[in-house]
């Protein structure tokens, strides 16, 4: 077994390294992705070692990219497509709303379409605009897309490639802010496949619990997993036990992994960065208060940004959930 | 007839045209270079695209009537493009690839795409209807112009396979996508034109300028002929007369040669004229003169082949009694099959969203077979069911 | 008073007329607004009246209406833009998300954008694929829009005036499967204007109860208060007392409305056509749940469209919450 | 140095230049049609372009400067486009319109936007920086090509309150947009094309294309020059020599007068050079030729400018010496007002994000203000705070 300890970003590179040998239909698009190697360096490399003809600089146009990775996945490609920051993908909107999730059920499962959209998302590296919204919820909400976010090295390691292999369209959010953060990953973890027969759990489809507890059940994703770890750190010193799931997928949810934690603690937070407004967080809240209405002790509650456009740098960390607001949100959980 | 005065003029003017609306072949310098594309279609071929162009229509008439009786939702006419379509159509070769938008039943005729098939769409059967890759025609696209971008993907995925200027005319592939002028103002083919440009993709941009989208004339998407919006990208364009067979057979097998030999992509406008409503829904008479039509309806693109054969003696009156029971049975078959065509189960809803297991839809499914199964066997006290 | 008897479909086209003789600044684009009226006709006879200077037919092109309408109400015009089905929204959606919603916070108040974006929204109406969706979800999420759905002709006529009066952009949610529903409506209401200053109560934010009752709250916009009406018909037959809130807003929603209808009922369900999953119902649900969480006697039900795109007509009354699939969620409400 | 060849040759024939590299007037055929645009600029004008040019470059510097040292989070270097924007913004009447993308620091220097103003979006202290109305310059636009619909609303706006060809030059109004080689791609700038062709809107597109779009030269975006984009919407397009002041003035002088005077929309391509890195975040060693960057070192439009001047003898030491301290003065007033700048309360965060009040906004800004009262208060336990 090969760990080595490296950066988020180094895992996904390690990634896309990865499926890129194991599949000579795979191919890399976007902006800035060749000699640049992408303005977070995640395609470092490869360009030199796969060809211009493997990881392409495609003219600035997201609508373009990602509508001409339909036609190529039509013909058999596997194309991973970079929108170089969240705010960028709305120009892209469209193919991926009207084209990309649905052209699997228009053709009654005739067409194919692997293609990977992966977008550096979220927010506090002290930006300017558009460069550190969260707008999952925009995608989850339309059958036909995955919608994903690794928080770990390790899941970004085991998630890019078990996106790139997934026949179903994916929208893989990366949590921008986390890509210098370090972790072990061991690089010989099997890439794990979907089956159609649904006979195996889905790769993509299935939470992880990143911390044990009993009292409270936090829930977040990407980025918030980390501000959910250190909550639960707070906690414990407190003598609060905190169990920390991490979706992982918004789109399915793992509603199950969910309910089965709560129906034990009785309590959930669920952290993200987006606005609560429309937000995971509802889903999330609804679904839980159906299945564990009698377990609940206090009502869901959700810590989130707020209903404003992504503020500015200066005063981002007032707006992006902090470990102190999921105290506090406990702190109100605890309380009823 | 076309609003914009200049257009009109540059329309007479630019005009690729093989033949005239009399029949007679044309020997005007324009078409000189396309004359030789066409030259060595016989009687055989001549026919068989008189015959796709008719069997092309009766689908036409017989679709606007099934929808008329309420047998489809909407059909949208394809009535005087006819030439545009099948010509461009009959250019093909078996390993090229359409994209086509919503109105190019005569494509899917010469594609041999099942004219029942064609129509579930509008029946509400399917969103689709077939298989792409048993014809090498995409599905119907209704998003305006988005399918342009599927089409140069496509061909630079072709272009990738290899599959460009080998010299091998059984294996060159070439990529077209159809759209119209409406169409042509959208974001998206005008990326399309920037990703095919820059690659020198194997696609062509055939838009047919049929002089409306819906009720707009084409002067409220363009103030110059459309066949020069590719030039600014660096894409060639040439304007056909898209009510003459034979000039869209040649223009396109020029565009299709170019781009299976590494030529790269062509803007074709196909200037031809919708002589129907937009759709069954739409209601031309708010907002077009009768005499325009009438001035169209002088340029019927089938009426212009039939003379071109009778003037040629490649007519033969066996034959022409022939393909119009080829277009009677197709019309019989088309209303019997169309009506036998079963609803789908509506559990079938839940199918194919995704290509593997999705816990969401799984779960919906479940709940929705569980309370399918409980409605059918529920017996509502007779208040409730009254006020369903 | 001049009430008359109108469908919805003419509502709004009074509405739309009273708007343009309100104010020269007030116009109309859009694909075949001129001679046709649009292909649903709401627009008729509005460019004789008033000329192709004030309703323009556009070129085909959604992100060029929004945007050049954008530039419009930069040089003090007050657009109102007609996208011609729900499923063509989304070319546009870039410039709604990221210039139309934002410009005002950018610029620090300084730029207003007084621009309504009328959609015909959901199905039932037997048509093709893209013509029978409800995306309003997609843009609830975002913050600087307001998002709104009429289900009455009188709330058609007032919501249509007050919307092209509001210096906020307004998305503007037509239930297109009402537009031949009738009604009365009185042409002489004022229009509701809101005021900056906090004092007045917001007129696109606040709901309505449609029909009163003490057993069960239902909440619907759009399209699916009359479904949310009729289950109430046939729940009083049985001796179940619905009350029935129609939220007519989205963003902002109007929960204090609505809270203070469940904590009278003690149940609550939520009906909309959009799929369930990330829909405006999940946010309903998590906040009547965080707020009534000692009078709900049942958790929040959903009744709405599926996670899958919108099916083919023929099957289509399957998808769409009907009047059994509301009363099968009252039943189950009421069994808790 | 363009990496594509036909281009690199393309650009040499095409460009409209009026001043050599080497300060000297042209007398190229070329150019003549602009020559008397320019004839009228005496040394009091030529000074003026100069003083801005050397003002926008010093601001450049300082903010790079500062970025370095940690008082702005980013900043756009504009070095070697300052005769792009110094020129064309000088043929602006104040009664114009200007829609910047981000790198137009030249023009907001025209236009008497504050430096400090111009410099709160990179220090992250607003997502704007002033009032567009003070100045007719629209605020910075970040997602590419957006902009350009903006401005050619912006200009239907100005044609519908009857300000364009009313012959009175205080009073009719021009717009134009800026944006870049790479924009020039997006879906939006070419249905800015259609709706400003249609129209015939005043508006004047002005893509300055430096040659790169952050690592991919432009070869990546077309593969004709830029200047051709409009021709096949309808829209004349010329290709200014952009480190040429009086050239990129006189094309856009010629361009604005189109536009006020009912001509409609032009396309202009200011063929330049980005000489530094796309933003302080960018390596372009990367992707670039350090010899690339030095052949277009000797092309440096501020030292063009005033080799003209000597050439002129309209040069002048005293009045140089002046213009530097400007600049010293420029560059001492930028760092102690963008330092003393003060960060906005957490709480302005919730302002303006409607006109009008939002029950949302509302809720969570009371809940906010709360939270962060307690907060205050709080004495929380040391385990607790040393997890934060
Ligand atoms: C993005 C988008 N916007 C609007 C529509 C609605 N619509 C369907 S067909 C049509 C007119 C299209 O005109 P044209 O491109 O000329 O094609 P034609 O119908 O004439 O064949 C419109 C506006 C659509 N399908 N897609
Ligand atoms: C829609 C969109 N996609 C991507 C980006 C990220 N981005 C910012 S600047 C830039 C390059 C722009 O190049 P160009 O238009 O030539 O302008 P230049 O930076 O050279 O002035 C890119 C890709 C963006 N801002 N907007
Ligand atoms: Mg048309
Ligand atoms: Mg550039």
């Amino acid at each position: 077994m090969s760990t080595q300890t490296m950066t988020f970003a180094k895992a996904l590179t390690a990634g896309l390294r990865a499926s890129l040998e194991a599949d000579d239909h795979v191919m890399i698009m976007g902006e800035d992705v060749g000699r640049l190697g992408g303005v977070f360096r995640i395609t470092d490399g490869l360009q030199k070692d796969f060809g211009e003809h493997r990881v392409v600089d495609t003219p600035l146009a997201e609508s373009g990219i990602v509508g001409t990775a339909i036609g190529l996945a039509m013909r058999g490609y596997r194309p991973i497509c970079e929108i170089q920051f969240d705010g960028f993908v709305f120009p892209a909107y469209d193919q991926i709303t009207t084209q990309l999730a649905k052209l699997h059920y228009r053709s009654r499962g005739a067409i194919r379409l692997p293609v990977v959209v992966r977008i550096p998302y979220g927010g506090g590296i002290g930006a300017i605009e558009h460069h550190s919204e969260s707008p999952e919820a925009l995608f989850a909400h339309t059958p036909g897309l995955r919608v994903v976010s690794p928080a770990t090295p390790q899941d970004a390691y085991d998630m890019i490639r078990a996106a790139v292999v997934s026949p179903d369209p994916v929208l893989f959010f990366e949590p921008k802010g986390r890509y210098w953060s370090k972790g072990e990953v061991d690089l010989d973890s099997p890439v794990a496949t979907a089956t159609s027969d649904g006979g195996t759990p889905d790769p993509l489809g299935q939470a992880r619990i990143a911390r044990a507890g009993t009292d409270v059940t936090l829930v977040a994703y990407g980025p918030t997993v980390a501000t959910a770890l250190s909550a639960a750190d707070a906690l414990a010193a407190e003598g609060t036990s905190a169990e920390v799931v991490d979706l992982r997928s918004l789109s399915p949810m793992d509603v199950p992994a969910v309910v089965d934690s709560v129906r034990r603690t009785g309590r959930c937070v669920v952290v993200h960065e987006a606005p609560t407004f429309f937000g995971a967080g509802a889903e999330l809240a609804a679904r839980v208060t159906e299945e564990c209405f009698y377990s609940l002790e206090a009502p869901v509650l959700r810590v989130g940004g707020f209903h404003t456009p992504y503020p500015v740098a200066k005063i981002e960390h007032d707006y992006l959930p902090s470990t102190d607001r999921v105290l506090d949100a406990v702190d109100r959980a605890l309380a009823h | 007839m076309n609003p914009d005065a200049s257009q009109g003029a540059a329309a007479e003017e630019d005009l690729v045209q093989l033949v005239a609306p009399d029949g007679r072949r044309t020997d005007g310098e324009q078409a000189a270079a396309y004359r030789d594309r066409a030259a060595h279609l016989g009687t055989d071929e001549l026919r068989a695209m008189y015959r796709d162009m008719v069997l092309t229509r009766r689908f036409d008439d017989e679709s606007t009537a099934l929808q008329r009786q309420g047998e489809l939702g909407l059909y949208p006419q394809g009535r005087g493009q006819e030439a545009a379509q099948v010509g461009s159509g009959h250019a093909l070769h078996p390993q090229d690839f359409v994209f086509p938008s919503y109105r190019e039943h005569g494509v899917l005729q010469v594609r041999g795409v099942d004219p029942v098939d064609r129509l579930r769409i509008y029946r509400g059967t399917e969103h689709g209807g077939w298989d792409p890759a048993d014809h090498n025609v995409h599905l119907n696209t209704l998003v305006l112009g988005s399918q342009t971008l599927h089409a140069t993907g496509y061909a630079l995925g072709v272009q990738r396979d290899g599959l460009v200027g080998t010299g091998d005319p059984q294996r060159d592939t070439a990529v077209v996508t159809y759209f119209g002028d409406g169409a042509s103002s959208q974001g998206d083919v005008n990326e399309a034109l920037v990703f095919a440009a820059v690659n020198n993709a194997p696609v062509v941009f055939f838009c047919q300028n049929n002089q409306w989208a819906i009720s707009e004339p084409t002067s409220r998407q363009t103030r110059v002929p459309l066949y020069k919006r590719g030039e600014g990208f660096g894409i060639p364009g040439v304007r056909v007369d898209g009510n003459d067979v034979l000039a869209s057979y040649a223009v396109m097998a020029e565009a299709l040669e170019r781009a299976r030999t590494g030529g790269g992509p062509t803007f074709v406008e196909a200037y031809t004229y919708r002589m129907g409503a937009h759709t069954t829904s739409d209601d031309p008479t708010r907002y077009r003169e009768r005499a325009e039509e009438e001035e169209w309806a002088l340029r019927d693109p089938i009426d212009r082949l039939a003379a071109l054969l009778r003037a040629e003696d490649r007519w033969d009156d066996a034959w022409a009694a022939d393909v119009e029971a080829q277009a009677d049975s197709l019309a019989e078959r088309l209303r019997a099959d169309l009506r036998a065509l079963e609803d789908p189960a509506s559990t079938s809803m839940f199918e194919h969203v995704y290509a593997t297991p999705h816990s969401q839809v799984e779960a919906e499914r479940a709940w929705f077979e569980a309370y399918e199964h409980d409605t059918a066997q529920d017996e509502r006290d007779s208040s409730r069911e009254a006020a369903r």
